[in-house]
C-alpha cells in the first residue's frame, strides 16, 4: 500500500499524534505546542482536500482498519458526504484555531491545544467511520474532548453550564448503547452497511424492537444535532464557552444531522420493514418548532453570543427541514445549508468576540456600549454574518434558504416549511438588526472608550469565517453539485455496502 | 439422575452463600452505623469471593480464578477508603 | 551490590513463589520471568519502602504453620460461640497488650496475627506504639488471654525480626 | 467414576461444605452478634477458614478432577491473609473514633458493645486513633 | 426464574432508579443516577449476546460452543468510557460546587439571564415619537 | 461578448466604486464623492452606449451559470424598462452625489457614506437589470441591506436607528414575501429565466397556486413601495441625511416595488384579483399619504407622505392592467423622479442654511434664496400637476383613465377618489412652496442665516427642476420614443403610439384636473383650520403600532423563552427521558412484533437468586437514602459487585476484572469528591415533583427492562462474531477472544476509547489545577471539615501492610498485563490494578511522601501512551498494512522455550500507559486539594 492509499485514516492519525505530541511539549515550549497545532490543522485541511478529490468521482474509498476484512473489523468510509465534512472541519479548526491563538484564548487554562486535536480526531473520526459501534466511541472522543474545551478558562457560569451539557450528554451517550446494543443482538452486525443489508432478513415479530432501536437512535442524534426539545442544553453551554469554543461547537451540532443523515437511509431505509424511515415523521415537526424556537431567541437574545447559540440552534432547524424530506435534491439543499450555516455560526460567535474584546465590562450584552476601537469594522462584519445567518442575500445563506425552499416544495407539508423558514427569516432580521444596532451604533451615555485591544489580529479569524462563506456563495454552482452528488451517493446504499462489503486484503 | 457428592456439595455450598448474602444484605440495610454498613460490604465481598470460586468449580473453568484475586484486592482498598474517609475525611492527604 | 540489586531479598523470594504460583506453570520460561519480576519489582518499589528490617527464614516458616494452626483450631472454636453460645452469656472484652516488638512491619504482622486467629481482633496501636489495643469475641479471663498471645506469638515474632 | 476422582471428589465436597459452612457462620455472625466490634470477628471466620477450604477444594478438584495442577487459588488466600487484618484494623479504628467523638459531642454516632470503650493505654500516649502520633513513632516513617 | 428474568428486571430497576436520581436537584444524585443507568446500560448491551453459562470466550482445543465475545468488547469500552465520563463529570460537580457554592444542578442565575435588566436598554426607547 | 464585458461592468462598477471607497476610508471627502461620481458617470456612459439596442427591441442579454440545480444564473439585461431606470438610478445617483459632496460637512464618515451609497446604487442597477428572478431577488434584498446602513448613517440619532431598522424590517420582511413569491413563480412557470416567465403568463395565471404567489409577490412590492398599510416607514426612513432621501424616494428604493408590478405585468396583470387589489391598495394609499402630507410640518415629512401617495398613484395605475394606463405609469415615474429628486434637494438645501426643516419657523424665503424658491417653485408646481409641468401631463393622463375601471361595481368610484386625491396632491405642493418662500419670515433665527448655496450645491436640482419643467414643455420630444419603448416592455407587447402634450381638448379629465386644482387652492386656503382639525382627531400612528407590537412580541416572546429555557438540568433530563419514552412506546405500538421470544432461559440458583435481590435492594436504598451520601456510596458499591458477580458467573471474566477494578477506583473518586461535598443535604424536592419523577422513572425502567426482556429471550441470529472466535488464535494470536477484538479486531475502538480517558485525565487536570484560585480557591481554604476527625494520619499497620501490598499488586498488574491476549486480562486491566496498588500507597503514606519518589508523570503517561498506541497502528502502515494491522509471531530460546511476540501487546503497551497516566492524574489531583489551595495561599503570601 502506498501513502495514497492511506488517506483515509490520516485525519485521524494526525491529530491523534498532533495531540500527544503537543501536551508533551506544551508546558516548556509554547510556541512549539502551537505550531504543531497548526500543522496538524493545515495537515488535516490538505488531507481532506485530497481525500475530496479522490471520491469526488463517485468512488467510495473503503479502508479496512487492521486489514480485517468489513463487516468483520472496523472500516473507514470515505465518500463524497465524509469528505465534505472532513474538509468542513479543517477550514472551521484553522479558523478557530486562528482566533484563539491570535486572542490568546488558549492561555486561559491548561491543555488547550491537545484538546483541541483531540476534538478535531473525534469529529474526523466520526465522519469517517463505517461502524456504528465506532461511530459511539468517536462520538465520547469529541464530547470528552469538547467538555474540556467548553470549560477552557472556567468561571462559574461556565461551570454550572459545563455540569448540565456533560449530564445530558452522558444520558445521551446511555441511550446510545441502549440502542446499539439492540441493533447488534436484532442483526449480529456493527457494520453499517452490513447491517443495513442484514435488517431486511429481520422477522416481523422482531421488527418492533428494530423500529424502537431506529428511533432511539435518531433521538440520540437529535440530542447532539439539538433538536427541540432536546435543545435546552445548547444556548447556555454555547453563550458560557469561550468564543472560540463556540465557535468550534458550531460543527457539533451538525454531527448530529451527519449521523441522521448517515445512518438513516442506510440502516433504516426502503428495506428496514416496520423501522423504514421511521424517525422521518418525527423529524419535520421537530426541525420546524427547532427553527422557530432558535430564531424566536435570536430576537430576544441578551448577549451576542447568546444570540449566536440559538441562532445554531434555528439554522439547525432549518436544516433538517431538508434533510426531513429524504429526497435527493432536500438532502443536497441540506448539505449545502449544513457547510453554511456552520461556517456562519462560527463566524457570529467570534464576532460576538471582537465586541466582548474591545466593549470592557459591557462584553456582548446585547445593549450599548462604549464606542470602540475598530467599531465600524466589527458592525460590518457583524452585519455579513447576521446576513449570512439569516439568509439574506447575497452570502450562501440565501441560496441554501433558496434551494431548501425549492427541494421540499414537492413535499406534501412544504406550506409549513415556507411559512417557517420564511418567517424565521424574518424574525432573525429583526432580531440581529435590533441586537447589532445597539451594540454597533448606539453609544451608552457616560460610557468611556475602554483601551483599545491589545492585536487587532483579532479581526481576523472572523474574516476568514466570513470570506469562506463569500467563496461559498460565489461557487455556489459547484458547491450544490457536489452536495447533490453526495446526497444521491447517500441515498444509495446499496452502492456503499458494495464499496464496503468487498473482500479486505485477508 | 441421582446428585453426586459434589454436586450436592455445591449446592449447599451455593445456598449456604446465598444465605450468607441475604444476611450480610440485611446488617447492610440495618445498620445501625455506617461502620456496620462497610463492615457488611467487606463481607458480602469475601463471600462474593466464595460464589466466584465455588461457580468456577461448578464450571469447571479456571477463568474466574482472577476476578477472584482481583475481588479481594479490591475488597480492601475499598473497606479501607471508606474507613480513612470517616476517620479522616480526605482519604489522600 | 547484591544488597542495592535486592533491597527486600524476602520480598524478591516471595514475588518468585508468587509469580510460580500464579503462572501455574513449571517451566525455565517461567521462572525466568519469576526471577526477572522478583529483582525488579521491589527494585521499583524500593523508595517505598524505606527501612529494611532482618528477617530469619526459617522461624518465620515455622511461624506461618503454627499460625495456620491455629486459625483452623480457633475458627472451629469460635463458631462454636457463635452458633451455641447466647449473647448474654459472651464476654467481650477490651485487651490492652503491651508490646514488646519495636518495628511497624514485626508489630503489624503480631497485630495481624491476633486478627487472623478467629476471637480476637487488634484494633489499635497506642500512639508511641507501646500498647496493642486488642478486641476479644469472649474472654472471661483477659489477662491469660493477653499472656497466651504474648507467649505464643510474640516471643516467636522477636526471634524472626531481631 | 473412577477411584480417585471420587476421593477428590469426596475431599473437594468436604472442604466445600466446611468452607460455605464458615461463609455462613461468619455472616450468621455478623447478623446476631449485638455490636459492631463482636460483629467483626465474623467476616474473619469466612475471610480464613472459609475462603481457605474453598480454596483447597478447588485446588484438589482441578488437580485430581481434571488432571491439572492450579495453585493460584492460593494466591486469594495470602491476598485475603495479608488484607483482613488491615481491614478489620480500619473498622476498628473508625468505630473507636466514632465512639470517642460520639461520646465527646453526647450524641451517640456509634452505640458502645457490652465491652464499652476501652481504656486509654497506661502511660501519656492515648491510643493513635486519638492522638497524633510522635515523632519516631511506629506509623510516622512516611507522611509528614 | 431464569437468569434473563434476573438480568431483564435488574436492567428495569436500575434504569427506574437511575432516572429518578437523574431528574433531583443536586449533583451528587445526578452522579447517583447516571452511575445506576450506566450499571443498566452496560448490562443491557452485554445482555446483547445473550446469556451463556461457563463458556467463556477463551479458546480452548476442547471447546467449541463460546458466549458471544463481541458484546462483552464492546462493554469493556464502554465501562471505560463511562469510567472516564463518570470521573470528569464528579469533578465537574466537585468544582462547580466550589466555584459557586452551591451543589444545585440549575444554580443561580446566569450572566446571560442576569441581562434580562438590560433589555430596556437594548432598543432604543422605541415606541416614542422623536 | 462586447456586449457581455459592458453589462458585467455596468454591474459591477457601482459595487468596485463602493469597495474603492471602503478601502480609500480615510481618504478626503473629495476622493469619495470622486470615486462615486465617477463610477455614476462611467455607468450612465455604458448604459447610453447599450440605448440603441435596448430601446431598439435588440435587448443585450448575457448569462452566466451560478448555481444551475437552483435556477440561479448570472443573467444581465437591458430592456427598455430596465433602461429607463438604470437611467434614473445612475443619472440621479449622480446628481445625489454632486448634492452629497457640499451637502455633508467634511468631519463625516465620507467614506462610509459614499460606500454605501455605492452599494445601493449596485443594488438597485440589479434589480432593473437582472435577467433572473433569483438574482433580481438577490439585488432587492441588497437594497433593503444597503438602505439600513444609509437611512441609518448617522448612527448617533436615534431616530436614525429606529428608521433604519423599520425601513429593514419592512422592506426586508417583505423582501422575503417576494422571495416565496418569485421560488413559486419560478416553479410554477418552470424558470427562473424572466424573459422565458413573461412568455409563460397564460401559464402562471392558470395555476392553482397563482393567488398565494400574487399574494406574496404583491407583499414584496407594496412594502417596498410603501402602500398602505406598510407606509410607515417611509417618513422615518427621513432621519437619514437629505441626500439619501432624495436617491431612495425619488428614483429609487421606493420605486422598486413599481418596477417589479411593471416587470412581471405580463404575468401577473389582467386578472380581477390583480385588478382589484392592486388598484385598491394603490388608491388607498395616494388618498392617505396625500392626506397626510399636507398637515405635516417637517419639509421632508412632507415630501415623504407625497412620496407615500405618488407611489399610490403609480401602483394604482399599473393595478389597471390597461396599457394606457401602464403608460401615463411610465411617464409619471419619469416625472416624480424629476420633481421629487429635486424638492428633496430643494429641502436639504433648506436645512442645510437654516438649521430648521420645520415648515412652521420659516417662510418668506423666496428673497433670502431666490434660486433655491425657483427650483422648488417649479418642481412643486410639477408635483402639483399644474400646467405646463410633465406633473399635468401624467396626472391628466392617470385621470383620464380613471373611469375605466368600476370598484366595487360603482364605475364613479375611482375618478371622485383619484380628483380628491390629486386635489390634495395639489394642496400639499402649492403649501410647500407657499408656506416656505411667500409671505413673511415666521421666526428670525433660521431666516437670518438663509442664503442660497453656492452653485454646486443648487446646480444638481436645478437641473432636475428643468428636466421637470420641460417634460410638460416638450414631452414628445424628450420623453415619448422612451415612454413608448418602456410601456411595451411592461406590457409585453408591441410599443404603443404615444402622443404626449399638454392639451387634448376639454375632456373629462381635464375637468377632474381643474377641480382638482382649484380644491387644492381652497384646501390651502382652509389649512390653519383645517390644521387644528386634523390635530384633534387622534390617529392611530402606524410607527408606534408597529414598536408597541415588536416590543410586546420581544417581551412575550422572551418571557416564553425564558420560562422554558431556564437553565435547568432538571428540565433537560425531564424531556430528554420524556421524548425517549414516547419513541419507545411508539416503535413498540406501530413496530408490531411479541415480547416474549422463544428462546429457552436459564434456570438461575439461590445465590443468583439472593444476588439479584441484593442488587434489587441496594438499588432502591441508593434511592430511598440518596441524601444520606456516604450510605448511598455503599449501596452503589453493592450493585457495582453484584454486577461484576453476573460478569463473572456469566462468562464474562474479562468484564468482571474490568468491572471489579473500575468499581475500586470510582469509589475513591467519589469519597475524595464527597469530602469537600456536604454529606447529607436537605431534601428540597416537593412530593408532587418526586411522584411525577418516580412516575417516569416507573415507566422508563419497565420500558428498558421489557426490551431487554424481548432481547433476552430471542435467539441470535448469525452474528460477526462467528468470524472472531474462529480467526482470534490463527488471525489474532491471542486465544483470550475479548481481548484480541479489543487489540486487534477492533482495536480502532480501543484507541479512541483510551484517548477518551486521556482526555478525561487531561481536563480534570484542567479543571482542578485552578480550583486553589478565585472563588473556589476561597471557599477551599475556608472549607471546615463537617465531621471530626482522627488526628491520626497515617495508620501504622496500613503503612506498613502497603509495604508489602505495593510489591504484590505490582506483580499481579504485570501478570495480568502479559496474559491478556490469551487469558483474561490485558492492558486496562493492568493499568488499573497498577493504579489501585500505587493508591494503596497513597492511601497509606500520604501523597506528598508517596508521588515524591514515583519516578514517572502522569501527563507523560498519557501522552507516551497515546503515542505508542498509535506508533503500532503507524508502523503497520509503514510495512505497506493498514493501520494497525497486528503482526505475530512464536520463538524459541533455550531454557525459556517458546513465546510468542505480538504487536498487539505492544498496543496493549501504550493501552496500559495511558489508562494509568488517567487515572492516576485524575486521583492525584482530587486528592488534598484543600491542602494545596491553603498552601498555594501561602506562597501567593509569601511571594511579595
Ligand atoms: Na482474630
Ligand atoms: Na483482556
Amino acid at each position: 500500500m502506498s501513502l495514497a492509499d492511506h488517506l483515509p485514516i490520516l485525519p485521524v492519525a494526525i491529530p491523534a499524534l498532533a495531540a500527544p505530541f503537543a501536551l508533551l511539549v506544551m508546558r516548556r515550549r509554547r510556541a512549539l505546542a502551537v505550531g504543531i497545532a497548526f500543522f496538524a490543522c493545515l495537515a488535516q485541511l490538505a488531507v481532506a482536500m485530497l481525500l475530496m478529490e479522490r471520491v469526488s468521482g463517485g468512488t467510495i474509498l473503503a479502508y479496512a482498519l487492521g486489514a480485517w476484512p468489513a463487516p468483520f473489523g472496523i472500516v473507514l468510509v470515505a465518500d463524497r458526504l465524509a469528505a465534505l465534512m472532513l474538509v468542513l472541519t479543517a477550514v472551521l479548526a484553522l479558523i478557530v484555531l486562528t482566533h484563539a491563538v491570535v486572542t490568546r484564548a488558549d492561555r486561559k487554562g491548561w491543555h488547550f491545544h491537545p484538546l483541541f486535536q483531540f476534538q478535531l480526531m473525534g469529529l474526523n473520526g466520526a465522519f469517517l467511520t463505517g461502524d456504528l459501534f465506532n461511530l459511539f466511541v468517536f462520538f465520547e472522543v469529541l464530547l470528552i474532548a469538547s467538555y474540556g474545551l467548553m470549560l477552557h478558562g472556567q468561571g462559574p457560569a461556565r461551570l454550572k453550564a459545563g455540569v448540565q451539557y456533560v449530564v445530558v450528554n452522558l444520558v445521551g451517550s446511555a441511550l446510545f448503547l441502549i440502542a446499539l446494543g439492540m441493533l447488534y443482538a436484532l442483526t449480529g452486525t456493527l457494520n453499517m452497511a452490513d447491517m443495513g443489508l442484514r435488517v431486511r432478513d429481520i422477522a416481523p415479530e422482531d421488527q418492533g424492537l428494530l423500529r424502537i432501536a431506529a428511533l432511539l437512535l435518531a433521538s440520540v442524534f437529535a440530542l447532539k444535532a439539538a433538536v427541540v426539545p432536546l435543545h435546552l442544553w445548547l444556548p447556555r453551554t454555547y453563550a458560557a464557552a469561550t468564543p472560540a469554543v463556540a465557535a468550534l461547537f458550531a460543527i457539533m451540532t451538525k454531527v448530529g444531522v451527519y449521523s441522521l443523515i448517515r445512518v438513516v437511509p442506510q440502516v433504516f431505509g426502503e428495506g428496514a420493514g416496520a423501522a423504514a424511515w421511521a424517525p422521518a415523521p418525527w423529524l419535520l415537526p421537530a426541525a420546524l418548532v427547532s427553527a422557530c424556537v432558535g430564531f424566536a431567541g435570536v430576537l430576544t437574545a441578551r448577549s451576542l453570543a447568546e444570540q449566536a447559540a440559538y441562532a445554531v440552534i434555528g439554522s439547525t432547524g432549518t436544516l433538517l427541514i431538508a434533510v426531513a424530506g429524504w429526497s435527493g435534491a432536500s438532502l443536497g439543499a441540506g448539505l449545502y445549508y449544513l457547510v453554511h450555516s456552520t461556517l456562519a455560526g462560527a463566524a457570529l460567535f467570534l464576532v460576538a468576540d471582537i465586541a466582548a474584546r474591545r466593549r470592557g465590562s459591557f462584553g456582548d450584552a446585547a445593549s450599548p456600549g462604549p464606542a470602540f476601537a475598530g467599531r465600524g469594522v466589527a458592525a460590518l462584519m457583524f452585519m455579513a454574518g447576521a446576513i449570512a445567518t439569516t439568509g439574506l442575500p447575497p452570502l450562501s445563506g440565501f441560496i441554501g434558504k433558496l434551494l431548501i425552499l425549492q427541494s421540499v416544495a414537492a413535499l406534501p407539508n412544504w406550506g409549513w416549511a415556507w411559512s417557517v423558514i420564511l418567517g424565521t427569516t424574518f424574525i432573525g432580521v429583526i432580531g440581529f438588526a435590533r441586537a447589532g444596532s445597539a451594540v454597533f451604533w448606539k453609544t451608552a451615555e457616560g460610557s468611556h472608550a475602554p483601551p483599545a485591544p491589545d492585536t487587532r489580529l483579532d479581526l481576523v479569524a472572523p474574516a476568514l469565517a466570513l470570506a469562506c462563506l463569500a467563496v461559498l456563495s460565489a461557487g455556489a454552482g459547484i458547491a450544490t453539485a457536489y452536495a447533490d452528488a453526495a446526497a444521491a451517493q447517500v441515498l444509495a446504499p446499496a452502492d456503499s455496502a458494495a464499496a464496503v462489503l468487498t473482500e479486505g486484503p485477508r | 439422575m441421582t446428585m453426586s457428592v459434589l454436586e450436592g456439595a455445591l449446592a449447599f455450598g451455593f445456598a449456604a452463600l446465598g444465605f450468607a448474602l441475604a444476611m450480610n444484605l440485611w446488617r447492610l440495610v440495618k445498620g445501625p452505623g455506617v461502620t456496620d454498613r462497610i463492615l457488611a460490604l467487606d463481607t458480602m465481598v469475601i463471600n462474593t469471593i466464595g460464589l466466584i470460586v465455588l461457580s468456577g468449580i461448578a464450571g469447571g473453568s479456571g477463568t474466574a480464578f482472577e476476578a477472584a484475586l482481583l475481588l479481594a484486592m479490591v475488597g480492601f482498598v475499598g473497606t479501607v477508603a471508606y474507613a480513612k474517609f470517616l476517620l479522616r475525611g480526605d482519604i489522600i492527604e | 551490590m547484591i544488597r542495592r540489586l535486592l533491597p527486600h531479598p524476602g520480598l524478591s523470594a516471595l514475588l518468585v513463589m508468587m509469580w510460580m504460583v500464579m503462572v501455574n506453570d513449571l517451566t525455565f520460561g517461567t521462572l525466568f520471568l519469576a526471577l526477572v519480576v522478583g529483582v525488579a519489582v521491589p527494585l521499583f518499589t524500593a523508595p517505598w519502602w524505606p527501612g529494611r528490617p532482618k528477617v530469619r527464614f526459617l522461624p518465620a516458616c515455622r511461624y506461618a504453620a503454627l499460625v495456620l494452626w491455629d486459625i483452623v483450631i480457633a475458627n472451629f472454636q469460635v463458631a462454636a460461640i457463635i452458633l451455641f453460645k447466647p449473647t448474654r452469656d459472651l464476654r467481650p472484652a477490651w485487651l490492652t497488650v503491651p508490646l514488646e516488638l519495636s518495628s511497624p512491619e514485626a508489630i503489624t504482622v503480631f497485630a495481624g496475627t491476633i486478627s487472623l486467629t478467629p476471637g480476637t481482633v487488634s484494633a489499635d496501636v497506642s500512639a508511641c506504639g507501646e500498647y496493642l489495643l486488642v478486641h476479644a469475641l469472649h474472654a472471661p479471663d483477659p489477662a491469660a488471654e493477653i499472656a497466651k498471645v504474648k507467649a505464643r506469638y510474640e516471643a516467636r515474632l522477636k526471634e524472626i525480626f531481631p | 467414576m473412577s477411584g480417585p476422582a471420587s476421593f477428590a471428589e469426596l475431599l473437594a465436597a468436604a472442604l466445600i461444605v466446611l468452607g460455605a459452612g464458615f461463609a455462613l457462620v461468619g455472616s450468621w455472625g455478623l447478623v446476631r452478634l449485638p455490636s459492631l466490634m463482636e460483629r467483626l470477628h465474623g467476616p474473619t471466620k469466612a475471610s480464613t477458614l472459609g475462603m481457605g477450604a474453598m480454596l483447597v477444594a478447588s485446588v484438589v478438584w482441578f488437580q485430581l478432577g481434571e488432571g491439572e495442577w492450579t495453585t493460584h487459588e492460593l494466591l486469594i488466600s495470602v491476598f485475603l491473609f495479608v488484607t483482613a487484618p488491615i481491614s478489620a484494623n480500619m473498622i476498628a479504628k473508625v468505630h473507636l473514633h466514632r465512639l470517642r467523638t460520639g461520646e465527646a459531642s453526647g450524641g451517640a454516632s456509634e452505640p458502645a458493645g457490652p465491652a464499652g470503650s476501652p481504656a486509654p493505654p497506661p502511660g501519656s500516649a492515648d491510643w493513635a486513633t486519638h492522638e497524633a502520633p510522635h515523632q519516631g513513632t511506629p506509623g510516622d516513617f512516611a507522611g509528614d | 426464574m431464569s437468569y434473563e428474568f434476573l438480568v431483564a428486571s435488574a436492567i428495569g430497576v436500575l434504569v427506574a432508579g437511575g432516572i429518578f436520581l437523574a431528574l433531583r436537584a443536586r449533583t451528587f444524585q445526578v452522579v447517583l443516577g447516571l452511575t445506576l443507568i450506566s450499571y443498566a446500560v452496560n448490562l443491557f448491551l452485554f445482555a446483547s449476546g445473550r446469556l451463556v453459562l461457563n463458556r467463556p470466550p477463551i479458546w480452548d482445543k476442547a471447546v467449541s460452543e463460546y458466549t458471544d465475545p463481541l458484546p462483552q468488547a464492546l462493554v469493556l469500552t464502554a465501562i471505560v468510557i463511562t469510567f472516564g465520563m463518570t470521573a470528569f463529570v464528579v469533578i465537574l460537580a466537585l468544582r462547580s460546587f466550589l466555584e459557586t457554592g452551591s451543589d444545585h444542578v440549575d444554580g443561580d442565575r446566569v450572566p446571560c439571564d442576569a441581562q434580562d435588566g438590560l433589555a430596556d436598554g437594548l432598543a432604543d426607547g422605541e415606541g416614542t415619537e422623536p | 461578448m462586447a456586449i457581455a464585458m459592458t453589462l458585467l461592468t455596468l454591474a459591477l462598477l457601482p459595487f468596485a466604486a463602493a469597495l474603492a471607497i471602503a478601502q480609500l476610508h480615510g481618504a478626503p471627502r473629495a476622493v469619495h464623492s470622486g470615486i462615486a461620481g465617477g463610477a455614476s458617470a462611467a455607468g450612465l456612459a455604458l448604459l447610453a452606449s447599450l440605448a440603441a439596442p435596448a430601446l431598439g427591441g435588440d435587448v443585450p442579454f448575457v448569462r452566466w451559470d451560478w448555481v444551475p440545480s437552483l435556477g440561479l444564473d448570472l443573467t444581465l439585461m437591458v430592456d427598455p424598462l430596465g433602461w429607463m431606470f438604470g437611467l434614473l438610478i445612475l443619472g440621479i445617483g449622480l446628481l445625489v452625489v454632486i448634492f452629497a459632496h457640499s451637502y455633508l460637512y467634511e468631519n463625516e464618515d465620507t467614506g462610509r457614506f459614499f460606500a454605501s451609497l455605492m452599494l445601493f446604487q449596485g443594488a438597485m442597477l440589479g434589480i432593473v437589470i437582472a435577467g433572473n428572478v433569483l438574482l433580481l431577488l438577490v439585488f432587492w434584498e441588497l437594497t433593503s441591506l444597503a438602505s439600513f446602513l444609509l437611512i441609518g448613517f448617522w448612527q448617533h440619532k436615534a431616530e436614525a436607528r429606529q428608521g433604519a431598522r423599520m425601513a429593514l424590517a419592512v422592506t426586508g420582511g417583505g423582501g422575503l414575501a417576494l422571495i416565496g413569491g418569485m421560488v413559486l413563480l419560478g416553479l410554477i412557470a418552470g424558470s427562473f429565466d424572466l424573459q422565458a416567465i413573461l412568455a409563460r403568463g397564460d401559464m402562471v395565471r392558470a395555476s392553482p397556486l397563482y393567488p398565494l404567489m400574487l399574494g406574496l409577490i404583491l407583499l414584496g412590492c407594496f412594502t417596498k413601495s410603501a402602500q398602505f398599510p406598510f407606509h410607515f416607514w417611509l417618513p422615518h426612513a427621513m432621519a437619514a441625511p437629505t441626500p439619501v432621501s432624495v436617491y431612495l424616494h425619488s428614483a429609487t428604493m421606493v420605486k422598486a416595488g413599481v418596477f417589479l408590478l411593471a416587470r412581471l405585468w405580463p404575468v401577473l396583470a389582467g386578472t380581477e384579483l390583480y385588478t382589484v387589489t392592486v388598484t385598491t391598495v394603490g388608491l388607498v394609499t395616494m388618498l392617505l399619504g396625500a392626506t397626510v402630507a399636507l398637515f405635516r410640518h417637517d419639509l421632508k415629512s412632507i415630501l415623504a407622505y407625497s412620496t407615500i401617495s405618488q407611489l399610490g398613484m403609480l401602483v394604482m395605475l399599473l393595478g389597471f392592467s390597461l396599457e394606457a394606463a401602464a403608460l401615463a405609469a411610465v411617464l409619471h415615474i419619469l416625472n416624480h423622479a424629476a420633481f421629487k429628486a429635486a424638492l428633496f434637494m430643494s429641502a436639504g438645501i433648506v436645512e442645510h442654511e437654516t438649521g430648521t426643516r420645520d415648515i412652521r419657523r420659516l417662510g418668506g424665503l423666496a428673497k433670502a434664496m431666490p434660486v433655491t424658491a425657483g427650483i422648488a417653485t417649479l418642481a412643486a408646481a410639477s408635483m402639483a400637476g399644474l400646467p405646463p409641468f410633465g406633473g399635468f401631463i401624467s396626472k391628466e393622463l392617470m385621470l383620464y383613465q380613471t373611469p375605466k375601471l368600476a370598484l366595487a361595481g360603482l364605475p364613479w368610484l375611482l375618478p371622485v377618489l383619484a380628483t380628491l386625491g390629486a386635489t390634495f396632491s395639489v394642496a400639499y405642493s402649492l403649501r410647500f412652496a407657499a408656506h416656505l418662500f411667500a409671505g413673511r419670515p415666521r421666526e428670525a433665527g433660521p431666516f437670518a442665516r438663509a442664503h442660497d448655496p453656492s452653485p454646486a450645491m443648487w446646480a444638481a436640482p436645478a437641473l432636475l427642476t428643468t428636466l421637470a419643467v420641460l417634460l410638460g414643455l416638450v414631452p414628445m420630444l424628450l420623453a415619448a420614443p422612451l415612454v413608448s419603448a418602456v410601456t411595451g416592455a411592461v406590457t409585453g407587447s408591441a410599443p404603443p403610439e404615444v402622443e404626449l402634450g399638454l392639451w387634448h381638448g376639454v375632456n373629462l379629465a381635464l375637468i377632474l384636473s381643474m377641480l382638482a386644482v382649484a380644491g387644492g387652492a381652497v384646501l390651502l386656503s382652509r389649512h390653519a383650520g383645517l390644521l387644528s382639525l386634523w390635530e384633534r382627531a387622534s390617529l392611530p400612528d402606524a410607527k408606534r403600532m408597529f414598536e408597541i407590537t415588536l416590543r410586546l412580541a420581544d417581551a412575550r416572546v422572551r418571557k416564553a423563552l425564558v420560562a422554558t429555557h431556564t437553565p435547568s438540568l432538571q428540565r433537560m433530563l425531564l424531556a430528554s427521558f420524556a421524548i425517549m419514552i414516547l419513541l419507545v412506546i411508539d416503535g413498540a405500538l406501530t413496530g408490531g412484533g411479541v415480547l416474549t421470544g422463544t428462546r429457552p432461559g436459564l434456570p438461575a440458583n439461590l445465590p443468583a437468586v439472593a444476588a439479584w435481590a441484593l442488587l434489587i435492594a441496594a438499588t432502591l436504598a441508593v434511592v430511598l437514602e440518596s441524601h444520606n451520601r456516604l450510605r448511598a456510596l455503599v449501596y452503589v458499591s453493592v450493585i457495582g459487585l453484584v454486577v461484576s458477580l453476573a460478569f463473572a458467573v456469566l462468562s464474562a471474566p474479562d468484564l468482571a476484572l474490568t468491572q471489579i477494578s473500575v468499581e475500586a477506583v470510582t469509589v475513591l473518586l467519589m469519597l475524595l469528591a464527597l469530602n469537600l461535598l456536604p454529606k447529607k443535604p436537605p431534601v428540597i424536592s416537593s412530593r408532587m415533583r418526586k411522584t411525577r419523577d418516580a412516575a417516569i422513572a416507573i415507566v422508563g425502567g419497565v420500558l428498558v427492562g421489557g426490551i431487554a426482556w424481548a432481547m433476552l429471550t430471542r435467539d441470535p441470529g448469525p452474528s460477526i462474531a462467528a468470524f472472531h472466535l474462529a480467526n482470534a488464535k490463527p488471525g489474532g494470536g491471542g486465544t483470550n477472544v475479548v481481548n484480541v477484538i479489543l487489540v486487534d479486531f477492533r482495536a480502532y475502538d480501543t484507541l479512541g476509547e483510551i484517548i477518551v480517558l486521556g482526555i478525561a485525565g487531561l481536563g480534570i487536570f484542567a479543571l482542578l489545577e485552578t480550583a486553589g484560585t478565585g472563588a473556589s480557591g476561597a471557599r477551599l481554604r475556608a472549607w471546615r471539615a463537617d465531621m471530626p476527625h482522627s488526628p491520626e494520619r497515617h495508620p501504622m499497620m496500613l503503612v506498613a501492610a502497603s509495604r508489602i501490598i505495593l510489591p504484590l499488586t505490582l506483580a499481579v498488574g504485570i501478570y495480568l498485563f502479559l496474559r491478556g491476549h490469551n487469558q483474561p486480562g490485558g492492558g486496562f486491566i493492568a493499568a488499573l490494578v497498577v493504579a489501585i496498588a500505587f493508591l494503596v500507597q497513597y492511601l497509606a503514606a500520604g501523597f506528598d511522601w508517596s508521588d515524591a519518589r514515583k519516578p514517572f508523570g502522569e501527563h507523560n503517561l498519557i501522552g507516551w501512551g497515546v503515542l505508542v498506541a498509535m506508533a503500532t497502528g503507524l508502523g503497520a502502515m509503514a510495512l505497506g498494512s493498514p493501520f494497525l494491522t497486528s503482526w505475530f509471531d512464536y520463538f524459541s530460546l533455550p531454557l525459556i522455550g517458546k513465546f510468542e511476540l505480538a504487536s498487539a501487546m505492544l498496543f496493549d503497551t501504550g493501552v496500559f500507559l495511558t489508562v494509568l497516566g488517567a487515572v492516576m492524574l485524575a486521583l492525584a489531583q482530587l486528592s488534598h486539594v484543600a491542602t494545596r489551595a491553603a498552601r498555594a495561599a501561602e506562597e501567593a503570601e509569601g511571594a511579595p
